[in-house]
């Protein structure tokens, strides 16, 4: 019964509080609400009992949300944000869309003769999963690796600004290196 | 799923952990008054009653208001950090007992350490000032240097223990408790536990080159939240390295429960006052040695306790 | 709590997300919007694993997702960076005016 | 080093300010308007203005900035209510120096967030000004001056902001004892404290040669804002006697 009225609380403010972010006219109302509607749909997933997942997309979501407001706040520059204008464009054609993928995954959602379930949930799930991706799904995890390293270094690539030769020098041999602000380690 | 050593207890004593971690706080506050009445050369007394007087008067202070505050996610960011604490405390065994026996509690540790990221920046937007504008970014600052290393050091004693619940990690250092062969790990850890607390060489939020920082227009109630949530998450993360690294209730003659509180209260007095030990670390300085030294350190440890923890299965 | 209702609240998310990539203009609402449809995704793909087939192999997708959307974030932010820096905009349409 | 971003700086500060968004204005507040930075984000411009009342700040000093994000990127120094202070007949003027020298030192040290020693300097402050200290306090001030040498985490943390070379100093018409980094600068001061606490009562400690306040914002620019609170400390300045005309801001 519990579980029944959390579930359902948690997806009216998950829904809600995903549509506020394109309502509020804030910047870190914008972010930090998205940031709300990620920890409900952590703690549901929590509630379907797979909880290092729930628990590690509240701990990504909340980062990347905290980051995302300092990203919104300094791109947005002359900010929709901050007065009322609208930001949109196509928004009856974007609504309309939208709205028709709703009734259609819906539809889907209802008509669809869902199978029974299948297999047990083990009794560990987290070690479980633990074991799944060191044992069998081993390729996913090292996809993963790869793929995260990969990004580490594309982002750093498009958005980095000064190169080395900025830093030390034509012949790269000046050290200290040449920073508008000096660094903790003194490279 | 849990481990038998842990007994889950009924969810009103989640009065009884407020209480203690309310008393904790008390405890941390007045230490720190009494250090800074000695360092100051004032009797040490002032100090020992000095927290109790502030909170009477942040009780009685009336609200500053700023033009175009965002009130509410201001008032979120300042109570936050309380509440952080209290779902931090909630997977901590005291002894035998524990209010949330969350198979992945380590997981858990650390995502509620992450919302001190949006707190203490919403703290610092909402009031709509430069200076805590600047406090805030300053915290994020120090969060993209101190929180990889941070998630690192926790996982180590999952790994020794090869469980993510924080009573099995507990039970799993009869003998040897972890602090002693992953001393990396605990010291980061323990910074982690220092910046999510604002405290000591992480409060340039709070500086006093920025007037205050993310606190400087909080007043009144407000600002009695955000002051006793640092301490309380200081409390939190002091009660948490107990379990992980320091043994848990391990100990002779006393009772389990006893020890944990000795233990932490022990490690939260070495918080307090380091505070006033230590100058600031500045987040421009920071950033780099957390990822060019704590990162590949805490990194080191990690491949350490892995290989150990391999040969002795 | 069945798995009819997962599905719908993951759908609804999933919907006002795309409204969201679909309408706006900024580059990082545009991320948003995208967030909010992997957000429904997870929804969705947790609520199968538990009603349908809850074995390990499941869960494997589920982390996938959460992996997708840190990269997603990570590579956008680089880009909305590097388009800042080049060419002074943030909004998507001016990005494609310029380089045509 | 970090003076690089200052070349751009001196000349957009004021002109280029929002003209452009002066009519939007949400609660009354004109929005910021964007510049050129030294990362080449076009980030706001931001004015705020530092001082003339400033916890460790010199008193009277006010420093108008134009802000991106936390890095100063024009400063502009005035002073109010600038004036010669009453001398106090009570205290000699050698214990006066080694006060101020040990004020200035704790404000520096409170900036950098070390508070036990800011607190150690203070007494040793006050041990100086009650008359009758010297001995007592000659034996704090060595101990902290032990302290501050000792601690790897302010050297740390000091190193290689603001510093000053021979060139500098000469430019800008500072005092010898400024050279080097904010480190450098600050066991100078405490060093001409125990000088000053060393001599006879007869002798005249040498007057602190005045520093313009045109170099303190120059010195600032570039710098985010805790460096240059820092900076600012490390110059050491008498209170109210820089040498300017006064001027009413």
């Amino acid at each position: 019964m519990i579980t029944h009225v959390a579930f359902w609380a948690l997806a009216v403010i998950a829904v809600l509080a995903g549509a506020a972010v394109f309502i509020v006219n804030s910047m870190a109302r914008a972010s930090y609400s998205l940031a709300v509607s990620f920890i409900c749909v952590g703690l549901q997933v929590l509630l379907l009992q797979q909880n290092y997942v729930g628990v590690v997309t509240i701990l990504m979501m909340v980062m990347e949300m905290a980051i995302m407001a300092v990203y919104m706040v300094m791109f947005m520059g002359m900010n929709p944000a901050l007065m009322p204008m609208s930001m949109v464009h196509d928004k009856r054609h974007a609504l309309a869309v939208s709205i028709a993928v709703f009734v259609l995954l819906a539809t889907g959602v209802l008509l669809e003769p869902w199978p029974a379930r299948r297999g047990t949930p083990p009794d560990d799930v987290t070690a479980a999963l633990g074991e799944e991706l060191m044992g069998p799904k081993m390729l996913v995890m090292a996809a993963v690796g790869v793929v995260m390293a990969v990004t580490i270094v594309a982002g750093v690539v498009l958005a980095a600004h000064r190169g080395r030769y900025d830093r030390f020098g034509d012949d790269l041999r000046r050290r200290p290196a040449r920073d508008p602000q000096p660094g903790g380690v003194g490279r | 799923m849990s481990d038998p050593s842990v007994r889950v207890v009924a969810p009103l004593w989640v009065l009884a952990a407020a209480g203690l971690l309310g008393l904790l706080v008390l405890a941390a506050a007045v230490l720190d008054g009494a250090l800074s009445a000695r360092a100051a050369g004032a009797d040490v007394r002032t100090g020992l009653t000095r927290p109790i007087g502030e909170v009477a008067r942040l009780m009685r202070q009336r609200r500053r208001v700023t033009v175009a505050a965002d009130t509410l996610l201001w008032r979120v960011g300042g109570a936050g950090l309380l509440v952080m604490a209290m779902m931090i405390v909630t997977v901590v065994p005291l002894g035998d007992w524990t209010l949330f026996d969350l198979d992945v509690g380590v997981v858990w540790f650390n995502a509620m350490d992450v919302l001190a990221w949006a707190f203490v920046w919403l703290t610092g937007w909402g009031a709509n000032s430069a200076y805590s504008l600047v406090g805030g970014y300053r915290f994020l600052a120090h969060g993209l240097g101190y929180e990889l290393p941070l998630m690192f050091a926790l996982v180590a004693p999952a790994v020794a223990a090869s469980s993510l619940n924080v009573g099995t990690i507990a039970a799993a250092q009869q003998g040897l408790w972890f602090v002693v062969w992953m001393p990396v790990a605990f010291l980061v850890f323990c910074m982690g536990v220092l910046a999510i607390a604002v405290w000591g060489p992480f409060s340039p939020a709070l500086g006093p080159d920025v007037a205050g920082g993310v606190s400087v227009e909080l007043s009144g109630v407000d600002r009695l939240l955000f002051l006793s949530g640092r301490y309380a998450l200081l409390a939190a993360g002091a009660a948490f390295a107990v379990p992980m690294f320091l043994g848990g209730g391990a100990g002779p003659l006393l009772p389990a429960w006893v020890w944990v509180l000795v233990k932490t209260l022990a490690l939260l007095a070495v918080f307090v006052w380091l505070r006033r030990h230590l100058p600031a670390a500045r987040p421009d300085l920071f950033m780099e040695v957390g990822w060019v030294v704590l990162l590949p350190a805490v990194l080191l440890q990690d491949l350490l306790v892995a290989g150990i923890a391999l040969g002795r299965s | 709590m069945t798995l009819q209702t997962v599905l719908l609240v993951a759908a609804a998310l999933f919907s006002v997300g795309l409204y969201g990539a679909l309408s706006q203009q900024v580059v990082v609402m545009v991320m948003m919007g995208l967030e909010l449809m992997l957000n429904g995704l997870i929804l969705a793909a947790a609520g199968f694993w538990w009603f349908l087939a809850p074995d390990p192999s499941g869960q494997v997708l589920l982390l996938v997702i959460i992996v997708a959307m840190t990269v997603e974030m990570a590579v956008g932010f680089a880009v909305a960076t590097a388009l800042h820096r080049v060419r002074r905009v943030d909004m998507t349409d001016m990005a494609a005016d310029l380089s045509r | 080093m970090a003076h690089d971003a200052v070349g751009g700086g001196e000349h957009t500060g004021h002109a280029g300010m929002g003209h452009g968004a002066m009519d939007m204005a949400p609660a009354g507040i004109p929005l910021a308007s964007g510049a050129e930075d030294r990362d080449g984000l076009e980030l706001d411009v931001l004015h705020a203005r530092l001082g003339p009342v400033l916890a460790h700040w010199p008193s009277g000093l006010v420093l108008r900035c134009t802000l991106q994000g936390d890095v100063i990127v024009d400063a502009e120094a005035r002073l109010i209510d600038a004036g010669p202070s009453a001398p106090n007949p009570r205290i000699s003027s050698r214990h006066l120096f080694v006060a101020r020298r040990c004020d200035n030192a704790a404000g520096l040290l409170a900036l950098a967030g070390f508070d036990d020693a800011a607190s150690h300097a203070r007494r040793v402050r006050d041990a100086v000004l009650k008359a009758g200290g010297t001995a007592h306090a000659s034996r704090q001030l060595y101990r902290l001056r032990r302290m501050v040498r000792r601690s790897w985490l302010l050297r740390w943390s000091l190193r290689r902001v603001g510093p000053l070379t021979e060139r500098d100093l000469a430019r800008w018409h500072l005092p010898e004892h400024l050279r080097g980094d904010v480190r450098d600068r600050l066991l100078s001061m405490l060093d001409r404290a125990a000088q000053g606490l060393a001599q006879a009562d007869g002798q005249s400690t040498h007057d602190q040669p005045a520093v313009l306040i045109e170099a303190v914002a120059d010195l600032v620019r570039g710098w985010d804002l805790a460096a240059a609170r820092l900076i600012v400390a490390s110059l050491d300045l008498e209170a109210l006697t820089a040498d300017r005309e006064v001027s009413r801001v």
